[in-house]
């Protein structure tokens, strides 16, 4: 499963995201507003075919990432560059109104970019762009309306863009792609409380996929489930991908599934990002000491691997005092002056290895060596 | 936590003022104004025929021809500066007199419920929620169902009914006849406890019905919370158990309901103070709305509405006390 | 889980597990309003409940066919006479068709005022269906048959007496039962209305909006409501015709119950608006509409329902207050309240305890409402065991 | 080494509105002092319930077999026989917090939001410990001090949600501690952790088990956890311990289909992008539990006919541990 075998083509491109929750405090005579920097300025980009995994700790801000990308919230800054094959819009089917709107600003906004600068579109355009682009959600339950067939669920994404009108069609394309995750045609007939968390999660899995989208963002799709059914949805994915060729953004806290799953992997502390390289680079020479210590502090199945986790010192800090300098500098065992006082630069430190931190050059992290620095 | 009282506060004069408004509004609407009613009082039955130009006096004399803005100015100012309520034109005096000391009866027959409601309710819904599924907890079912359908006025009359071949006939109303127009005295107040009870179990009733269910259902929230599980894997004995973790949390829904309760009380206390005969604001409030004598009517709403506020403020405060989480969220 | 292709297994239990299948994949497949209605129905006193309130609710619609008597039709030969109890058996032996001994008048032999005193010697048989006064039923079917009442048509029977006018206790009930009923209901709906309005208007745009309705919702809150409707019902002109009391009375029922109904749709329209599914919804590319009628309504309309039901009561028993104390409804209207205005006083209970039979109907009423609003509140949420 | 806890046979009951469910059947195990049992198993595996067992802590719609043994020798060498006590009384209570103490899942949810660390803590300490108010107080902020709480004398008078996730944890288990438990039972309690706090939690916790020569029972779901902490382990399925033994032994030669499935199913850090082997099907709900072997729905090596006919024994397979499937039986070797 090696990438360099296709020509790359950058599907996704974000650049300088940041998003800003603004925190209300009712005092006595007047509001306090803080800023909660979820997002702080994130760059990277998402190849086509790709899997992109996203990980972090709580207040890490990976969850905003992923629903930024796809405008479920509004990013405060920066742009998110959606460079969507063109063709695969219908907008034959589309009314006359609609159609109106959704071509003006889809062609400026291609001829502008190249691609769809997505915070750019509003209403209408988004709309339309919305079946290319997907979310799989952590919770199979509350994701999936319990209301709704499980084939109404499926075909939702069809209705409710009106990229499908005739039901027949509809029908099809839901039975296709059930079948392609494993669910058969008594299945779409039951409702969401007939299934367990492992078919659950398939069924947002098919719902995230019958639109044949080239984007998809998975949301710690496989956390809540037991460790049997989740390597089973995380093959299915793998699978999907190779019959569809989509993109994945997979965020998750669990750093062995990313592992597992992803072509590259971004780690994010406390809303910025800290390293982005691709899996066998991150996993095995990490060049932040954070990085380091996330990987050190994964209990592994094997007992004859040494457990010593690197002891950071205090609790990751609260987004909104978040430190000065290098954000990691409270808790960084190699912190010095600098560390403080002055933002590190997002660079690349190596091919395709990015690192935020001033003194990544001097560590050697690499495994099995893993406390050679020390 | 002077904040949080001050915050409070701020928020209990918004809304008194707008509550204010309301009540003026309501004193406005019935048909014809103050001016007529009082020339159809003062002349009706004397032979003398009331032109429109009298009454237009009438309406100068009084202020009545000035915009309703300035009215309102006029009648919430004269209360807050010289607590002058205006005058009472049923009675040819001012609202001030008529009210008198049947603010100090309302406030008597209040407590009296509120602590009724509260010694009752909150030991057995504790009960109930401990001995959930048992027959005791059914049975407490049943009668907070009963205490929740049954009109207050139905129960007030079933009551009295009792209380006159129990105790004799004199249970009604406040005081007994000896007393009813005697000076304040220590025995004057000591027949009025006598008398006391009844309307007080009366008004408690539905909210002891009421408040059952609420600590019933707290309670057995609390008692499935982890929490009691860890202290319970800690050792410690059953019925300390039981005082210091769930039930001390389950008063907490409780306390915030205080101005609900008053509000409920206040409700009531009209239609079984009629039944009960008793002397209080909630009869005067009957009586003056159905003469229409305006002034009092809505002073009584006002007072009794300013009284629920104030009361949800101080459970506002007694909450913030009992549960350390508020203070910091707030 | 045994297989079903299991050789060992009997015909009967191969029928046995087959059945369990069907049923599972019944279940599966069960719609939100069929989980409901099952959940429902194993709630028996709420079932029970409900069969109580719907024979109420039908006696009050057909009241004019299942009264034997009109609301104000007075039998002076009858006046404050108690309930007569239909009988099978007398001191002049036994019938297979219950009857009443008639009444004849007699002097009270110590204060010489005529009194009325059971006939043992006359009998009169009650029937079904039987021929009475001429009325419309629903206000336009004609008929003069009435569901029950005496074979003679110049014979009154009472069965819950009469009251100090000689109308018949009974049939007033039923009419007050439709006044009474109808008045929850219309007062519901336009509470209902208003709070979906205004919680909707607060839940939908939030921010500002949101913070001055709270403001005004907590303002109403506070004021006692009793009172609050006192004023008003007292505003209403004397000279006011009993329909325009009845809907003046109506409005403003409903004008004050939308606090409590408003806060709860506000409170569940920013939690549903939250939900995974809505978001998921969303972000497929559904329009706001198509968002708040498949997503949103659905799961909400529940919540509403038991929401409603549960603010019958209050209207009811406010309505039976003020018209109680002569506020609400006046005669010759006849709703539960009226009906209890003529019981008063300690002394009716003492000599004409009858009178309080509407009374039963009250609590039967407001009871019935609280046992379904409950069994609803359980059934609301089939989601909920399934997490 | 001393035996401190057999359990022998426990089965676990629940009265339900859809009948009686059985989720525990058949368990037994024993912890020895100053080591580390791991109690691992997936979701409705019965691992929770069986702890609380333990500790008559269970709800009265639950009842315990009638074979069910749990003997529990205390600190002074007295033999407790659990299953004989009421729920709720002077012998259970002397053994909670005092003997056995209980660290949960959720460390926010486990101390009362309306009284300080402090109260709670030295609620504990007075109950276990002849102490005064005064004495409590330093013992419980040296407890937090130890845990590697600092600024101790501060948190004591904090309340609960003052404090982040990972310290809340760590002053659980001040609290849990500070009775003087000789066995400490922890239900999952580095689940609702990040990554980081939860390798500093259960570096404590190892440190502590060893200073103080605690026996100790770990729950949880993740074998890598039971690889780090655990000395023996007991795997469950559906309500039934599937196999147990040494962790070492068992982590790497499974013996049960489904260990070693389980195992298998886990993401390696060191093999990168291959392919995940899953335990084909779902988990059956415990109200559903199949008939014979729990496992067999899933299990691709089981025997026809007698595996989802007959519930296997337990078999020794080696001195220490012992496997509860049909593959290791003669009768099922025989049959296959």
């Amino acid at each position: 499963m090696s990438l360099d075998a296709s020509p790359r083509e950058t599907l996704i491109e974000v650049r300088n995201l940041s998003v800003h929750f603004p925190i209300r405090q009712k005092r006595l005579f007047r509001t306090d507003v803080q800023m909660l920097r979820a997002v702080d300025d994130v760059s990277f980009d998402i190849n086509r075919g790709e899997t992109v995994g996203l990980v972090g700790e709580s207040g890490s801000g990976k969850t905003t990432v992923g629903r930024a990308i796809l405008r479920a919230i509004d990013p405060t800054g920066g742009e998110v560059i959606f460079h969507s094959a063109t063709g695969d819009i219908d907008l034959a089917g589309a009314s006359e109104e609609e159609l109106r709107k959704v071509r003006s600003q889809l062609q400026m906004a291609f001829r502008e970019e190249g691609g769809v600068a997505v915070q750019n579109l509003a209403g209408e355009a988004l709309r339309a762009f919305r079946p290319r682009m997907s979310l799989v959600f952590q919770d199979p339950y509350s994701s999936l309306n319990p209301r709704m067939t499980v084939r109404d669920i499926i075909a939702e994404p069809l209705v409710a863009s009106g990229l499908m009108r005739n039901r027949d069609e509809i029908d099809e394309r839901v039975r296709d792609i059930a079948a392609r995750c494993k669910l058969n045609l008594e299945h779409l007939r039951r409702f969401p409380h007939a299934f367990s968390g492992g078919q659950r999660q398939r069924i947002c899995i098919a719902r995230a996929l019958v639109s044949k989208p080239e984007f998809v963002v998975c949301d710690e799709s496989v956390s809540a489930l037991d460790v049997s059914i989740q390597a089973e949805i995380v093959n299915l994915l793998k699978d999907l991908q190779e019959e569809m060729g989509v993109s994945f953004l997979f965020i998750a806290h669990d750093l062995s599934v990313v592992a597992q799953i992803s072509h590259r992997v971004a780690v994010l502390y406390v809303g910025k990002f800290v390293e982005y390289a691709p899996t066998e680079k991150l996993f095995f020479t990490p060049r932040h000491p954070y990085t380091h210590a996330l990987l050190s502090a994964i209990p592994l199945a094997d007992p004859d691997a040494s457990f010593e986790p690197i002891r950071l010192q205090g609790e990751i800090p609260n987004p909104l005092k978040a430190p000065s300098g290098c954000r990691f500098h409270t808790r960084c065992p190699f912190a010095r002056e600098r560390c403080s006082a002055e933002a590190p630069d997002w660079r690349e430190i190596a091919d395709e290895h990015f690192v935020a931190c001033h003194f990544a050059d001097e560590f050697d992290f690499s495994r099995p060596n893993l406390n050679a620095a020390e | 936590m002077l904040r949080f009282t001050l915050e409070r506060l701020i928020g209990m004069a918004i809304t008194m003022l707008l509550v204010s408004l309301m009540v003026f509004i309501i004193m406005e609407i019935p048909p014809g104004d103050y001016a007529d009613r009082y020339a159809f009082r003062k002349y009706s039955g004397t032979g003398v025929n009331v032109t429109e130009a009298d009454i237009q006096a009438i309406r100068v004399e009084l202020g009545l021809d000035k915009p309703m803005i300035f009215r309102y100015f006029d009648w919430i100012g004269g209360i807050v500066l010289r607590g002058d309520f205006g005058q009472a034109f049923a009675f040819e005096t001012s609202v001030v007199k008529v009210i008198g000391d049947k603010v100090w009866l309302t406030t008597g027959i209040l407590f009296a419920t509120l602590i009724l409601t509260y010694l009752i309710s909150i030991p057995i819904g504790i009960y109930a929620a401990v001995r959930r599924g048992s027959a005791v907890d059914y049975g407490l079912t049943i009668f907070s169902y009963l205490g929740l359908a049954l009109p207050n006025f139905l129960l007030a009359l079933v009551m009295l009914y009792f209380a006159n071949r129990w105790f004799g006939a004199d249970i009604g109303g406040l005081f007994s006849a000896e007393y009813r127009d005697a000076p304040w005295s220590l025995a004057k107040v000591w027949d009025m406890l006598k008398h006391l009870w009844l309307p007080a179990v009366v008004l408690a009733w539905s909210a002891v019905a009421y408040q059952i269910q609420t600590v019933r259902a707290t309670m057995s929230d609390e008692l499935n919370k982890l929490s009691v599980t860890a202290a319970r894997a800690r050792g410690v004995p059953e019925r300390r158990l039981l005082i210091k973790y769930p039930a001390r949390l389950a008063i907490n829904p409780v306390v915030s309901t205080i101005g609900f309760d008053v509000n409920r009380i206040f409700s009531e206390l009209p239609i079984v103070a009629v039944v009960l005969g008793l002397t209080d604001l909630g009869e005067l409030l009957l009586k003056a709305y159905l003469d229409l004598d305006m002034n009092v009517a809505g002073a009584i709403l006002l007072l009794l509405t300013f009284a629920i506020v104030f009361m949800n403020f101080l459970s506002d405060l007694l909450l913030a006390w009992l549960d350390p989480r508020i203070k910091l969220g707030a | 889980m045994t297989d079903m292709s299991d050789p060992d297994l009997t015909p009967k239990q191969k029928r046995q597990l087959e059945k369990e299948h069907q049923q599972r994949l019944k279940y599966y497949s069960a719609s939100q309003w069929t989980l409901i209605w099952w959940r429902f129905k194993r709630h028996r006193a709420a079932m029970l409940a409900a069969v109580l309130l719907g024979l109420m609710a039908l006696a009050g619609i057909f009241a004019e066919f299942v009264a034997p008597y009109g609301p104000v039709t007075r039998d002076t030969k009858y006046i404050e006479g108690p309930p007569q109890i239909p009988k099978f058996c007398d001191d002049n032996g036994c019938s297979l068709r219950p009857f009443i001994n008639g009444t004849k008048t007699e002097r009270d032999p110590v204060t010489l005022r005529a009194i009325s005193v059971p006939d043992p010697d006359t009998r009169y048989y009650i029937s079904l269906f039987v021929k009475g006064e001429s009325v419309k039923v629903l206000g336009f079917i004609p008929t003069d048959r009435h569901l029950i009442g005496l074979d003679d048509p110049d014979q009154k029977i009472h069965f819950w007496g009469t009251d100090d006018l000689g109308r018949d206790v009974f049939s007033r009930t039923i009419y007050a039962t439709r006044t009474s009923l109808s008045i929850g209901v219309l007062g519901v709906l336009i509470s209902f209305f208003l709070a979906l309005a205004i919680g909707g208007a607060a839940g939908f745009f939030g921010g500002m909006t949101d913070n001055v309705i709270q403001r005004v919702t907590e303002v109403i809150r506070v004021v006692p409501i009793i009172p609050l409707y006192m004023g008003l019902a007292a505003a209403m002109p004397k000279e006011w015709s009993t329909t325009q009391v009845y809907f003046a009375m109506t409005l403003i029922l409903g004008l004050f119950g939308w606090p409590t109904l408003a806060r709860r749709i506000r409170s569940q329209l920013l939690s549903i608006r939250n939900e995974d599914y809505v978001v998921a919804a969303r972000l497929a590319g559904a329009r706001p509409r198509r968002i708040i009628t498949q997503h949103m309504l659905p799961s909400f309309t529940s919540f509403i329902i038991v929401d409603l039901v549960i603010s019958f009561p209050y209207m009811i028993l406010s309505e039976t207050a003020l018209s109680f104390v002569g506020l609400g409804l006046r005669p010759p209207s006849v709703s539960w309240g009226v009906l209890l205005q003529q019981a008063q006083s300690v002394r009716a209970i003492e000599q004409t305890p009858w009178l309080f039979i509407p009374a039963v109907f009250v609590v039967v009423a407001v009871l019935a409402f609280t046992v379904i609003g409950d069994g609803l509140r359980d059934a609301a949420d089939p989601y909920s065991e399934a997490k | 080494m001393s035996r401190m806890l057999t359990v022998e046979n426990l089965s676990i009951s629940f009265r339900t509105d859809e009948g009686v469910i059985t989720p525990v059947q058949g368990v037994s195990f024993h912890v020895d002092q100053g080591r580390t049992l791991g109690l691992v198993g997936e979701s409705g595996s019965g691992k929770s319930v069986s702890t609380k067992a333990l500790m008559r802590l269970l709800p009265g719609t639950a009842s315990l077999g009638a074979d069910t043994r749990m003997h529990y020798t205390t600190k002074d060498g007295r033999v407790v026989e659990i299953e004989t006590l009421a729920n709720d009384g002077e012998p259970i209570r002397k053994l909670r917090g005092g003997e056995i103490g209980m660290i949960f899942q959720e460390p926010m949810a486990s101390f009362s939001p309306v009284y300080t660390i402090g109260n709670q803590m030295m609620e504990a300490i007075q109950l276990h410990r002849p102490m005064g108010r005064r004495e409590a107080r330093s013992y419980a902020v040296e407890m937090l001090n130890k845990v590697g709480i600092s600024n101790a004398e501060a948190r004591v008078d904090q309340y609960p949600h003052e404090l982040s996730g990972g310290m809340r944890q760590r002053a659980m288990i001040a609290l849990t501690l500070s009775a003087g438990p000789a066995l400490l039972i922890a239900d999952e309690p580095t689940t609702a952790l990040d990554v980081t706090i939860q390798a500093q939690v259960l570096d404590l916790m190892r440190d502590l088990q060893q200073e103080l020569g605690m026996g100790m029972i770990f729950i949880t779901h993740d074998l890598g956890v039971i690889a780090q902490i655990a000395d023996d382990v007991a795997v469950m399925y559906l309500g039934t311990i599937v196999e147990r033994g040494p962790a070492r032994e068992v982590i790497r030669a499974p013996q049960h289909p489904y260990t070693q499935g389980l195992l298998a199913a886990i993401p390696s850090l060191d093999k990168l992008h291959d392919r995940l082997s899953p335990v084909p099907g779902d988990i059956p709900s415990p109200n559903a539990r199949p008939t014979g072997c729990p496992f067999h729905t899933r299990c691709a090596q089981k025997i026809a006919g007698l595996c989802d006919a007959r519930p296997p024994r337990e078999i020794q397979t080696q001195p220490g541990r012992a496997v509860r499937c049909w593959l290791h039986d003669d009768e099922g070797r025989n049959a296959a």
